[in-house]
């Protein structure tokens, strides 16, 4: 190895992020009165800055490859990059009032946001395990801090720390894993892992390979490994739960379909059961438990818990029949628009939570009359999860289906027929929201709070609802963006 | 005007749009619409009979040869189109619909049959409508009445030109649906409406059948067409199984209209519409329907029931029953209506036996009497409630009406003979004609029965007649003579019940009726037309005649000594008779109190139940049981299985060393437990899923 | 020396580590514990490293020391807000949250 | 008219679309605004159709018109590809024509909680997804206009229904959802095993089912079974349907019932039986018996209805069973019959919605024991309704007849390849005869429940507790909206070839495969 080689440009977005949090910590630090209206938009506009480099690196076309292979931009990193920096944006948006307001301002908040986000943007073009690892921490540790944002709410204590306790035992867990496949390959080069894969190994190498998977899981929230999910994201900020539900758990999902698709994908015995099962698994939970909640945060967490089992179905069963393109895309493209109508809906929340006060789902109750466009927008969002065309969700779980039916093998019939199936009943629960919403009369909760929906919190529903209709009218887009990222694997 | 047919019916079609928008503004609140109509309808059918009979006439003398063979084939038993030219019919139409390859037409068509069948319907139409004009004076719906009428008459005659099945179904459908409204007129009251929707759904009943049995000759025949029909059914190619079932079907259709028994029970009920009504049901529209289609595509029956092997047939023996089951029935009826209409009933029961015995002419000769005759006796009945008895008819309330109602009297006094069929009479050579043929065919066992009948009509009639026109009255008003508008259509009824039946009288060698009305195109050749039996003829006249001595002697004497009712009363099976006829064989009690009632309640309410408790039970079973499911997800597994199984089990198994009591040291660590536990699990499957 | 013996070894400390982090009240306790799992995967590492000759096992083992000094010091913070509002280190007093 | 041609559907789509952006536009004060905005949206969309109506090829009716065929996902190889043939195009124009009628209707009785700019909204979002559901040929955009149709009426139901709507619109949701789910999988799997990937339905129905085997033809003829059944209702899926019905707003039910349930059919017509024509040979005697059933079983429960709005829709169960008869024969014949049911089935209980509701809306009640005398207190109406039930009995002359009585004809003589598993010809033939003969019973159950409806409604005289009452006769708007349909259940009552001519060569090519 001689003296690394830097691609400048390759690494641009990451670099503006670097540059961006360091400003704004120095902002925060150095200017006390107007920080608190400049960090916000220092975040805000750094993300968007970062975007550019990710356009013109897109508009290049060229794979650039550094670090020996560890850190590649091609166009699955360039995917996932863009969509992290937008997710990262609505978040900064959604935080906006939320933090300016509450009694926790600080600066540091948006720096730690756009730290986690840094490392997400790493993620997308980490192709070796220890970079993986490096990234996966940088998203998930400013997190822990953001869980526990309101320090003075025992209840966000509790979010962080079961969110922190699990964390770190799960990531104990995955480099355990790492461990293994390290001392079996030889190499934490994922090419060279899947060079190593094709061959004949022993059982523990499978296992090393579910240890680190169980790993992502726990960033995923996939049962079994979704316990501290729902007390999490109740007890975290609402804006700091929405980036979990979202961005974070995204980043679980580059990391596993990375290490999948890069890594294991030749000893589909050793990976595609356990991701069978976890799919399984939170798909069916995770619907009906979210049945029985009457916090709406709950209910999207567990809500969250069976979409990302829908995520994971084309991913369980790409090692089929060839249908490994199909699946990874199915995985992508459900993402993309899983972020964007999750997002929305926990804006919506946050704006009623504003409202009332609380985020029972009784409080949505008679919003059809009192403030008919956020209830429509909303109830898109809702939909939009439940799979309903014309919005979004219809979509990401079209290609989930077609992933499945061109794989075409029993298990993944069975598990398509599963997710048919829950994806009906998921509708109860959803359904349940928008009843409330529209089909009750308004019920007097005493303290309200403001009715005014925020300019950022609007612009951030704004975003999202455009995104939900307009993939949900002329799915092209993001399935491009699919195809794109996987024409090269 | 034969090409042009399809005006007749065109025009009351337009009378009752007319009638239905403008009639309440007109002087005579739309009546003199509905009588105009009629009235040019009337003209125009006599004009296309007038055509008919020349285009007939042509051709018998174009045939030269034949004509004065036809003169000389007398009575013969021939085969009736030996000698006879054929005169074609004349059918005119048009695509009506096309689906797939089939083309449906829908047309007019004019032969013998249809000629005569225009004439009695006009001008018996027309005369209830004159009638109703001082009948229905100042009823609360005269308008409607009036353009009901005229749609009634229009839908008549729509079928009676049909060119094709489904076209006469239509038609058929039509007049159902105008007796539905005429019978319901006075809809305020529950027993009229329910007597509507009775005879509604008792024909439609019947039209199960009729549908099925026209779809089954679609399907064989190839074609809707009557003539295609007819002829296919002649044909050596015939399928006899299919006809048989059409057969079977179509009777039932026949069954429901035309009253046989055992759908026969909407039929008195139907009484319960205005007086003018019945007339025009039971003489010339609804109830003539089955029959007319019977004789329409009568080879279908010919060739499905074997007709001309003799022996019984289902046709011949509906017939039959109903004749004696009608007849028995009119017996104990107080009603005058009920009288007439069991009646109509055992009539219909001669013109249906009378196709089933081959008595093609026979059946629509009497069908042709019987319209005058019968409108006559029910538009008698009807002056006297309107002018005698209140609106009731009751014959308990009447009585001694010959002297204050002399027209009306002498008026239903022909009509009476000529029902009884007595010599010479309409009746008797319509009746002659049938019974002639029985004979003469291989049907003994129908001319008995035709007999039985001819001599009950005579009894119940005479008693009828007995009732209301002799002894003393016995109502509560001052019965006077009706006005005119009533009493001229009654004599020219009555001129009619006289004279129509020497239209065909072979003693007189008058055979015009089948000259002109056989020409139908397509009957069966082996076809019998009768001898005139002078034999027959005068059993039939005797019997009547004495039947009618015998039946007034009785009536007499129950007017004096209560005889009759005291053998119903004294005698237990005399009772126990009177009882099932005055119960109507309980038929009613069957379709109303078992079938209907059943339908309607337990089997209803059976599916109806299936349906909230079965089938939604289901449903809602599924929603229950996913929210139950739910429940038990994350209860029991998602917050439990953390809280307590798992919990119990690390305490006894998994762990059961020192630390064990520290394990339970909050619901973090429990989390943390199952997720290491799922590693542990989870992994140790992988391990020996990938050794073996 | 086999690699074996490393493994094993690792594979105790791990398991010692988990039993920690699932016994113990005390936050802090926990906290080590999992320190421990840690240490386990950096033997793991350093072990295959020696074997294969290869740096990259050291590279990923100092990170993961990095990382976990990280991770300790955030969890150090959370604790003392935790025992700043109730007065306890320990976790089973952290049962406010539940359907 | 080049450029009409190319964008007539895509204009008749998505011109309520349009209107309803607009409506959404209009502040909620503006009632007046909004009522004429949204009634000219839906006039220029039947303004629209009127001119697809006169540049139609008649004489070409099994050739698919107005096509448009654009890349819209081409990384699934789905296309926006519309199109009209035979069959679509009544459908189309019945959609076109009711909704305005449903507008006017409502101009002047909103339901509570009146709110008419999301009530009409609603309607033309109801518009777009039956409109477009009727044009695709793309079995994605289908499935997308399919349950765009949802939407809508879930939320018609859920805010403006009855005492029980919350039930009712989950129910209705959920069912059909679950169909649709199922609809989905058996699209997928059709576009992988077809010879060539497509979702195209021209394209998949002009190889008839080519490379799919037997077996699996059934499996996926299920599936769309499924999807296709619970909508349309057939027995046993139906249950929803006297639910949503009985609780949905007038104008709700309308739409329902003479539009909604006729996506269900014409899926059957226009995917399951072509696409999959081995599959149709085995379900369609099961199809076929479900049909019969659902005719006598809707009629059955009709006359168990206390309610006259239940009553009203089982009798679409049972109506809806002469149109899935006239599918399961697999013939040219039964598939005319069958679209000519779904409109008349669309005009006649459509109609009898709207009576219900004015009914409802006089007497505040739908409790036949209750009413009775409409004809004494508004005869208007009582002949109205009177018409509607013998129309809706099958009454020859009038539109239900030829929906009825072809279907039932068309079971003597099904395709020869309708046998399922049955095997052999002759009992397949016996199965279907007695069917038919089944199903003419229906005809007279029908005749009693409606007339026995019609007796207890409009004949007698008031009950005491409405004597009193102020019954208006028909309405203005009421005339207004009611007047186009009963026009139609006469003129083709009277003449029925102004739509068997338009569907009977696209049928012939539908059957096609059947005809061997």
């Amino acid at each position: 190895m001689g003296t690394p080689y830097f691609d400048y440009h390759a690494l641009a977005p990451v670099i503006v992020l670097a540059a961006v949090a360091l400003l704004a910590l120095v902002v925060d630090f150095v200017w006390k009165d107007g920080g608190r209206r400049a960090v916000p938009q220092i975040a805000g506009i750094g993300l968007l800055l970062a975007l550019i480099p990710v356009f013109t690196l897109a508009a290049d076309g060229e794979t650039r490859s550094m670090f020996g292979g560890a850190f590649v931009v091609d166009n699955y990193a360039l995917a996932f990059a863009g969509f992290f920096l937008i997710v990262g944006y609505v978040a900064v948006l959604m935080s906006y009032d939320y933090i300016d307001e509450g009694d926790y301002y600080r600066g540091e908040y948006y720096v730690l946001l756009v730290t986690s986000v840094l490392g997400m943007v790493v993620l997308a073009s980490a192709r070796d395990l220890i970079t993986i690892f490096v990234a996966i921490e940088t998203v998930t540790l400013p997190t822990f801090v953001l869980a526990g944002w309101r320090k003075h709410d025992t209840r966000s204590n509790e979010a962080a720390i079961k969110y922190f306790i699990i964390g770190v035992l799960s990531s104990a867990v995955m480099l355990y894993g790492m461990s293994l496949i390290f001392g079996l390959s030889n190499s934490t080069l994922l090419s060279e892992i899947g060079s190593v894969a094709s061959g004949d190994n022993p059982a523990l190498f499978a296992v090393a390979i579910f240890l680190t998977l169980a790993g992502f899981a726990f960033k995923v929230s996939a049962v079994p490994f979704h316990f501290w999910a729902p007390d999490t994201y109740q007890g975290a900020p609402l804006p700091v739960t929405a980036f979990l539900s979202v961005a974070s758990k995204a980043a679980g999902f580059v990391a596993m379909l990375s290490v999948v698709a890069l890594g294991f994908f030749a000893s589909p015995n050793s990976w595609q059961p356990v991701i069978w099962i976890l799919a399984a698994a939170s798909i069916v939970v995770g619907n009906l438990a979210a049945l029985r909640q009457t916090d709406v945060v709950r209910m999207l967490a567990y809500s969250s818990v069976a979409q990302g089992g829908f995520i994971l179905v084309p991913l369980a069963v790409s090692g089929d029949n060839d249908a490994a393109r199909a699946g990874f895309q199915g995985v992508l493209v459900y993402i993309l628009i899983y972020a964007a109508m999750n997002m929305g809906a926990f804006a919506c929340v946050i704006a009623n939570a504003r409202r009332t006060r609380s985020t029972e789902i009784q409080s949505f109750s008679g919003l059809g009359r009192s403030n008919p466009a956020m209830a429509v927008v909303f109830t898109v969002f809702l939909f939009s999860l439940a799979g309903i065309p014309p919005f979004a969700g219809w979509f990401a779980k079209f290609v989930m289906f077609r992933a499945v039916l061109d794989a075409g093998t029993t298990a993944a019939v069975v598990l398509g027929v599963l997710a048919a199936v829950f994806s009906v009943v998921a509708f109860f629960y959803y359904g349940t929201v928008i009843r409330r919403m529209w089909f009750h009369a308004p019920v007097d909760l005493g303290d309200t709070g403001s009715p005014q929906v925020p300019g950022a919190l609007v612009a951030a529903m704004a975003i999202t609802t455009t995104v939900v209709v307009v993939i949900g009218v002329y799915p092209q887009l993001f399935a491009k963006i699919g195809d794109l990222a996987f024409r090269a694997t | 005007m034969l090409d042009n047919v399809w005006i007749i019916p065109l025009i009351p079609a337009v009378s009752y749009l007319l009638i239905l928008f403008f009639g309440k503004r007109m002087p005579k609140k739309g009546a003199e619409i509905g009588i105009a109509a009629l009235g040019a309808a009337f003209v125009l059918a006599c004009i296309t009979v007038m055509q008919w009979i020349d285009r007939v006439e042509a051709a018998v003398s174009k045939e030269g040869g034949a004509a004065t063979g036809l003169g000389a084939l007398g009575r013969s038993v021939v085969a009736a189109a030996t000698g006879a030219p054929e005169v074609e019919p004349v059918v005119r139409g048009f695509t009506w619909w096309e689906n797939g390859p089939a083309k449906f037409e829908i047309g007019a068509r004019v032969d013998g049959l249809v000629v005569m069948m225009l004439v009695v319907v006009t001008l018996i139409s027309l005369l209830v409508h004159v009638y109703s004009t001082a009948y229905m004076h100042e009823d609360r719906r005269f308008t409607h009445y009036y353009a009901a009428l005229s749609l009634f008459s229009a839908s008549m005659l729509f079928m009676v030109i049909s060119a094709n099945l489904l076209q006469l179904m239509v038609g058929w459908e039509l007049v159902g649906l105008c007796s539905f409204m005429l019978i319901g007129h006075w809809w305020e009251e529950k027993p009229n409406s329910n007597a509507a929707l009775k005879a509604f759904l008792t024909t439609r009943t019947g039209d199960v059948g009729l549908m099925t049995g026209i779809i089954i000759v679609f399907f064989a025949a190839g074609s809707f067409d009557i003539s295609v029909v007819n002829e296919y059914a002649l044909s050596p190619e015939v399928n006899h199984g299919l006809m048989m079932w059409a057969s079977v079907a179509l009777m039932f259709g026949i069954m429901g209209k035309s009253g046989q028994f055992f759908l026969h029970t909407w039929l008195p009920d139907a009484m319960a519409g205005p007086t003018p009504v019945s007339a025009l049901i039971h003489a010339a529209t609804m109830v003539v329907a089955g029959v007319f289609l019977g004789a329409r595509v009568y080879p279908v029956f010919w060739e499905g029931f074997s007709i001309g092997g003799g022996g019984l047939n289902m046709m011949a023996v509906v017939g039959g029953v109903t004749i004696i089951v009608g007849a028995a029935l009119a017996f104990v009826q107080n009603d005058i209506k009920k009288v007439l209409a069991y009646s109509t009933v055992s009539q219909l029961g001669y013109m249906v036996m009378a196709l089933g015995v081959g008595a093609w002419l026979g059946a629509v000769f009497h069908l042709f009497t019987h319209a005058f005759f019968k409108a006559c006796l029910f538009l008698g009945a009807g002056s006297i409630s309107h002018s005698a008895t209140h609106h009731s008819f009751d014959m308990r309330e009447m009585g001694g009406l010959r002297k204050p109602m002399p027209v009306t009297f002498w008026t239903f006094i022909v009509g009476t003979i000529a029902l009884a069929g007595i010599f010479p009479f309409a009746g008797f050579w319509s009746k002659d004609e049938i019974l002639a043929t029985a004979d003469q065919g291989d049907f003994r066992i129908f001319l008995v029965v035709g007999l039985i009948g001819a001599a009950m009509t005579a009894a119940y009639m005479t008693r009828c007649v007995y009732l209301t026109f002799f002894g003393q009255y016995r109502g509560h008003h001052h019965p006077h003579e009706s006005t005119p508008a009533i009493t001229v259509p009654l004599v020219i009824l009555a001129v009619l019940s006289v004279v129509a039946g020497l239209l065909q009288s072979a003693p007189f060698e008058i055979k015009k009726f089948q000259e002109w009305f056989e020409q139908v195109g397509g009957l069966p050749k082996e076809m019998i037309i009768p001898e005139f039996d002078y034999g027959l003829a005068a059993i039939s006249v005797s019997l009547a005649t004495i039947v009618v001595g015998v039946a007034a002697f009785f009536v007499f004497r129950r007017e004096e000594h209560g005889a009759l009712k005291g053998l119903t009363q004294r005698n237990r099976v005399a009772h126990a008779g009177y009882r099932f006829l005055e119960r109507k064989y309980y038929l009613d009690d069957l379709y109303e109190g078992v079938i209907v009632a059943g339908v309607k309640g337990p089997i209803a309410r059976g599916s109806n139940w299936i349906n909230q408790y079965v089938i939604d039970g289901v449903v809602n079973a599924v929603g229950r049981g996913s929210a139950r499911a739910g429940r038990w997800a994350y209860e029991v597994f998602d917050q439990e299985v953390v809280d307590g199984a798992v919990n119990d089990i690390g305490r006894e198994t998994v762990l059961a060393g020192g630390g064990m009591s520290k394990l339970q040291s909050g619901r973090l660590q429990r989390y943390a437990l199952f997720l290491l536990a799922s590693v542990g699990v989870i992994g140790l499957a992988v391990y020996i899923v990938n050794v073996a | 020396m086999p690699i074996n013996y490393f493994l094993i070894l690792s594979a105790f400390l791990f398991c010692a580590g988990a039993y920690g982090v699932l016994a113990r009240r005390n936050s802090v306790l926990v906290l080590m514990s999992v320190e421990l799992m840690l240490n386990a995967v950096n033997i793991n590492l350093i072990a295959f490293s020696a074997q294969a000759q290869d740096v990259a096992g050291q590279v990923f083992a100092l990170f993961v020391i990095t990382i976990a000094a990280a991770e300790v010091g955030i969890g150090l913070a959370i604790v003392l807000l935790i025992y700043r509002n109730l007065r306890s280190p320990d976790l089973d007093r952290v049962e406010q949250l539940k359907g | 008219m080049d450029w009409f041609d190319d964008w007539a559907l895509t204009l008749a789509v998505f011109t309520p679309l349009v209107g309803m952006a607009i409506v959404l536009l209009i502040p909620r004060a503006e009632e007046a605004a909004i009522k004429v905005v949204a009634l000219l949206t839906s006039l220029v969309t039947l303004a629209i159709g009127v001119g697809i109506l006169v540049d139609f090829d008649f004489g070409n009716t099994a050739k698919m018109q107005f096509q448009v065929d654009k890349e819209w996902i081409p990384v699934i190889n789905a296309r926006y590809h519309l199109g009209i043939d035979g069959i679509s195009l009544p459908l189309l124009i019945l959609t076109m024509v009711i909704v305005p009628l449903c507008i006017i209707y409502s101009l002047d009785h909103f339901p509570e909680p009146h709110n008419p700019k999301a009530f009409l909204a609603l309607i033309l979002l109801l518009e777009v997804g039956m409109i477009g559901t009727f044009v695709a040929l793309d079995l994605v955009l289908f499935f997308i206009f399919f349950e765009v149709v949802l939407l809508p009426m879930f939320f018609m139901i859920g805010v403006w229904g009855g005492p029980n709507r919350e039930y009712a619109s989950i129910k209705f949701f959920l069912f059909t959802l679950f169909g649709s789910a199922l609809m989905l999988v058996s699209f997928l799997a059709l576009y992988f095993l077809s010879k060539r990937s497509t979702f195209d339905i021209s394209t998949l129905a002009s190889f008839e089912g080519a490379g799919i085997t037997r077996g699996t033809q059934v499996l996926l003829f299920a599936g769309l079974f499924l999807g296709f059944a619970i909508k349309v209702p057939m027995f046993p899926f139906h249950t929803w349907l006297p639910d949503a019905h009985t609780e949905a707003p007038t104008v709700g039910s309308v739409l329902l019932a003479a539009v909604l349930l006729k996506l269900g059919t014409y899926g059957f017509i226009r995917i399951a039986l072509p696409i999959l024509p081995e599959g149709a040979q085995v379900w369609a005697p099961w199809i076929g018996l479900l049909s019969v059933i659902g005719i006598i079983y809707g009629a059955l429960c009709c006359l168990a209805q206390r309610d006259m709005k239940r009553l009203i829709a089982f009798s679409s169960v049972a109506h809806m069973g002469f149109v899935m008869l006239g599918i399961a024969t697999l013939t040219d014949f039964g598939v005319n019959a069958a679209v000519f049911g779904m409109v008349a089935h669309g005009l006649i209980t459509g109609m009898l919605f709207f009576l219900a509701g004015s009914i409802q809306h006089r007497y505040h009640t739908r409790e036949m024991s209750r009413l009775g005398g409409l004809l004494v207190s508004a005869p208007k109406m009582g002949w109205i309704l009177g018409f509607c039930a013998m129309a809706s009995l099958g009454l020859p002359g009038l539109a239900g007849f030829w929906g009825e009585f072809p279907a039932v004809l068309s079971a003597f003589e099904p395709s020869r390849l309708a046998n399922g598993i049955l095997g052999n010809t002759a009992s397949t033939l016996w199965t279907f005869r007695t069917f038919m003969v089944v199903a003419a019973i229906g005809t007279v159950l029908a005749a009693g429940y409606l007339l026995w409806m019609y007796q207890r409604v409009g004949m007698g005289t008031p009950k005491p507790e409405f004597e009193d009452a102020h019954i208006h006769d028909v309405h203005r708007p009421e005339w207004v909206a009611w007047t186009p349909l009963l026009l139609g259940i006469v003129v083709f009552g009277l003449f029925p070839n102004l739509i068997f001519s338009i569907t009977n060569d696209a049928a012939s090519s539908i059957t096609r495969a059947f005809s061997g």
